[in-house]
């Protein structure tokens, strides 16, 4: 599947955005598990207040199910205008 | 309706004279203009650096307008933002409104900016002397959006 | 701070130019652009005709924005209304605020018009084929009124 | 004293507006009453809602004081933006 990082959460691991990864997760819950354990910077990132996920270009809990296809977007506070 | 990135200077004034006479039947047109400001918390800013997830931010943007325009009755939205560096002075955001009467249109406006603020997939990185820092929303654009969705 | 009563046509982007370069650090610009419509309530205007009282008009208009620019903490603020004979399609108001933030703006905005709606002394007539009506500010502009006394 | 009317008001005493007129009346409530009984229209646009006042350009309520060398303006509702 592909990961994509944004905000402050991409520089936590810079080399992991927008790149295709092999995980046997099936929601985006057990790819977060699975991420946090081989990246102790991600799991940090991870617990920070407000972080968001998108699969396949729509907002979703994190208990939402994923496949090898899918785009898997997190995302850190949202602040534009 | 029109929703656009962009990535390099676009000129504020030039856009609205533009989108007044494409809505030359609508009595009222309010607007907003957001910029780089030059100093931040006593700090010179040197850049704001907006990062975007190309077609998820336009389409959830557009999605969002489309709503107001439809709700608020509008004849017509433009949303300009800026991604990529932006020097100091230069614009971030144009929003404008344009409908028959005022309440709507200033109406309309306040609510596109407030969901930019903490609901657009947008991220802004403030870069000043002292090194970069991300931009959170504040406690205030955070009761704006309780607020704009209780009343949604 | 800059309040003009003018007898003809205006531009209001060439303005909103103007007052956007003397406000080159605020980070907030609202505005708003009142403009003669062509039509109303099914009939075709031919003229709108605006009254004031010739030094009071002014001196009202530029106490409030004064206090606004005050309480709100604006930068800077913008008001230019038309008197006389106006068109369909010409701009009849432009206010724009200048702050460091969108909410003083946007809300300093939204009380500037509201106030001319039911307290600048100003009288507007609409002239249709039918003959010519006086306007009277609508049970919304009341409301508007009774809220904003009710905040300030 | 100076009588200037404005909006609605002025249609109704046309003759009226931007005149100096002689009147013996010591407050804003005796000169409408003195005006009155000379213009019957004006004393119809008097009784319409939203009369305001304003003497030497300060708006004031009707029992205002006023004196020979007073400016007193009649306004229909006010209607601007």
């Amino acid at each position: 599947m592909r990961l994509l990082l944004f905000g402050q959460i991409r520089d936590s691991a810079e080399h992991l955005h927008d790149t295709e990864i092999i995980s046997s997760a099936r929601s985006v819950r057990e790819l977060m598990g699975w991420l946090c354990q081989s990246d102790a910077d991600l799991a940090r990132a991870f617990d920070r207040a407000g972080l968001r996920v998108a699969v396949d270009q729509c907002f979703v809990d994190f208990d939402a199910a994923i496949t090898p296809q899918s785009e898997v977007a997190f995302m850190s506070p949202l602040s534009g205008g | 309706m029109r929703v656009v990135l962009v990535d390099c200077i676009f000129e504020p004034t030039t856009e609205l004279k533009l989108f007044e006479s494409e809505n030359a039947n609508s009595g009222a047109i309010a607007t907003f203009m957001g910029r780089c400001r030059p100093r931040t918390s006593g700090e010179d800013v040197t850049a704001l650096e907006l990062q975007h997830y190309p077609n998820f931010t336009e389409q959830q943007i557009s999605r969002f307008v489309q709503d107001i325009c439809c709700s608020k009755r509008l004849h017509d939205a433009l949303v300009i933002h800026r991604v990529g560096a932006i020097s100091p002075g230069e614009a971030i955001v144009l929003v404008a409104c344009a409908s028959d009467h005022r309440a709507e249109a200033l109406a309309a406006v306040e609510t596109i900016i407030d969901f930019l603020k903490t609901d657009a997939p947008l991220w802004k990185r403030e870069v000043t002397n002292n090194g970069a820092q991300w931009v959170e929303p504040t406690a205030l654009d955070y009761q704006r959006q309780i607020s704009r969705i209780a009343k949604s």
